[in-house]
């Protein structure tokens, strides 16, 4: 079982219930941010139409940062990382207005 | 020829001492580095609104004003840099008026046009910071890209309904660039769920006062080559206001436009050859 | 008599929709409630200055402005609601002016008095909400003990140099008042180690765009008896811009001015019987 | 051994030698907030003058608010409360100026 947080800021919580923080626990022995990713689309998007706003061609749609414990994913492996128990991922939509 | 022997008038002294009291700004060479400097603001809307004054109020020697727009009614409630006496003047000289009255010692250039590929260059010259007050990727990506052709340091900033954002971008020419963060623009298609935003003043007030806090920093000296963290600032106002700082990749050896192989030059950006229009797409971006 | 179908007139609309659309403020009814309600602003100095424009801009119906300084030249690097063309006058008058321009829909009360204990109930009496933009611990004791006195909700900040503080008083009437954070008020003699501070002007003004903020937050209602927690924020400009937020201690019963045995009534402070000059003694306090 | 970070905010840095973070590792089996608010003053205040800038009538200067991991140490028991390893203390100076 891993416990994980995941956070949906920047807007990017419309597809997700409107609920920012999802606090989980997944059972699987090991995770990598693949298998997270893929579990957040099948259980947490409430609509699949909106599952474009999350994800093109397979992977983070352009226009969203993700973040592993408040660090960019790419310094931390991206798709390869290992969710640890406890870690905090975070998406945010890039906000465009001014 | 008069030898210049004190660096600040009497009247400067006075009008910047409690500010040059303050120990990081380092005194008086603090004040003559940002005397000394040029600070061109792309944008006089809700962001540029309450950066404007605050640089003016600092003693930014030249503030340049980027805008083509004009005051509206429906501006007022976030962009309280203008009033209803200017609805359908433009955003930049009603700006101007604000800060020539404010700090006469600063010099108010206005720019009247629509920033883009043709004009960029020849705006942007001979200014020591850009601040992105706009409110579109095209207007991002560019301001990025001749910054880092002409190495100048951006602060970037952008918000909506009662969240914000903040990044200094290609600090030093050696900090990353908007493209090393958003190497793909986003696909207009891909948003179709989200709406049109709406926007509380005070809360894009605030980032927009955030901006004018990092362009005196980096004026000052705050940030040094040794010191100097990419990041990302994300600012929620409601429920609790908040700030969180991202730690954020560094320049990427790859990117088009700072890395290793270089296809967003000035000439390719002059000439039309990058198209930015077709590259974002002409939705409205605002809520993601 | 004209019976008033919709609530707000077209400019109205017009003029308040970006943040109408805003799903938090609650779209009209929202947009009422700030212009049913009253707000006071004591000091148009750092913290005023971008808090005033930001309240008058989302339309709060009336803005009191108290303050009896008037506007120097050494203010203007913070406090950038005012300008060089009106050094010599009355802050509030100056402040008014301002607003008066940028929204005239809002109803501006000035009061170029010093706040006291003689005058503090009369000038409070009717206003929704307090903000305390004053710079010295005998006004935040004062202004939080009147605030109890007559039921009023206070948002309370002070910045100093490059930081900042921000809390909310009294909320709801269950929530702690001053007194209960500083049931005993500071020594002047225990100060003696810290120098004359300087600010500097945007990291004063983020905390005064906060207080706004704060104050739409609780007219529109974003704060309930259920979620409130006292807190208290903490701005930090340099070298990174952070806010961290401290969970407080609730309303104490052991309070004198809000507690379950209160001395500091309206009578005994109108009486002059609670020496606020005594008590709070004379020296400058902006550092400690 | 007990390892505590202690904080010195609003200004109150200056008299603990303008440093505002002081990594702290005190060698003891039980440390009391006022355990803790001795060794400060012994081993901190850089300039034996300025411990009434931190201190008055052995309590807390009037004025200083003192945190518990980020919580009002009146919700904690104040000089009562046991500090445990990897506990912030921080102590911050109310700010006056507006
Ligand atoms: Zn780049
Ligand atoms: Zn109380």
């Amino acid at each position: 079982m891993i416990k994980v947080r995941v956070e949906f800021l920047g807007g990017l919580d419309v597809v997700f219930s409107k609920q920012r923080v999802h606090d989980l626990t997944i059972d699987a022995e090991e995770l990598s941010m693949q298998g997270l990713i893929d579990y957040i689309v099948q259980n947490l998007i409430t609509n699949k139409n909106d599952v474009d706003v999350f994800l093109e061609d397979d992977n983070i749609r352009p226009g969203i940062i993700t973040l592993i414990n408040d660090t960019d994913w790419e310094l931390e492996g991206e798709m390869e990382y290992e969710v640890c128990d406890g870690d905090v991922i975070s998406f945010t939509s890039t906000l465009h207005g001014g | 020829t008069t030898v210049q022997e004190y660096p600040l008038s009497l009247e400067e002294y006075r009008r910047y001492g409690r500010q040059m009291i303050v120990e990081d700004t380092g005194g008086v060479q603090g004040q003559v580095r940002l005397k000394n400097s040029k600070v061109l603001v792309v944008g006089a809307g809700g962001l540029g609104c309450p950066a404007l004054p605050y640089l003016a109020g600092a003693g930014i020697g030249q503030i340049g004003i980027v805008d083509n727009d004009i005051v509206d009614t429906s501006n007022l409630h976030r962009q309280v840099l203008h009033d209803s006496t200017k609805v359908g003047m433009l955003k930049c000289e009603s700006a101007k008026a604000v800060l020539n009255k404010l700090n006469p010692h600063v010099n108010v250039v206005t720019y009247p046009v629509r920033l883009n590929y043709s004009n960029a260059f020849d705006i942007f010259d001979g200014y020591d910071y850009v601040l992105d007050c706009t409110d579109t990727p095209l207007t991002r990506y560019l301001i990025s890209d001749v910054a880092v052709n002409l190495g100048i340091t951006v602060v970037s900033a952008s918000g909506l309904g009662t969240e914000g954002q903040l990044t200094v971008l290609n600090f030093n020419n050696t900090g990353p660039c908007y493209r090393c963060f958003y190497p793909i623009p986003p696909n207009p298609m891909s948003v179709s769920s989200c709406q049109e935003g709406g926007v509380i003043g005070p809360c894009i007030g605030l980032v927009g006062t955030m901006m004018a806090v990092e362009a005196i920093k980096l004026i000052i000296g705050i940030y040094t080559p040794e010191n100097f963290q990419p990041f990302l600032t994300l600012y929620s106002g409601f429920p609790q206001q908040t700030l969180r700082t991202f730690k954020m990749r560094g320049r990427q050896s790859k990117c088009i436009c700072c890395g290793d192989n270089r296809s967003i030059t000035r000439a390719a950006i002059e000439s039309g050859e990058i198209n930015y229009e077709l590259f974002c797409g002409s939705r409205n971006y605002n809520v993601c």
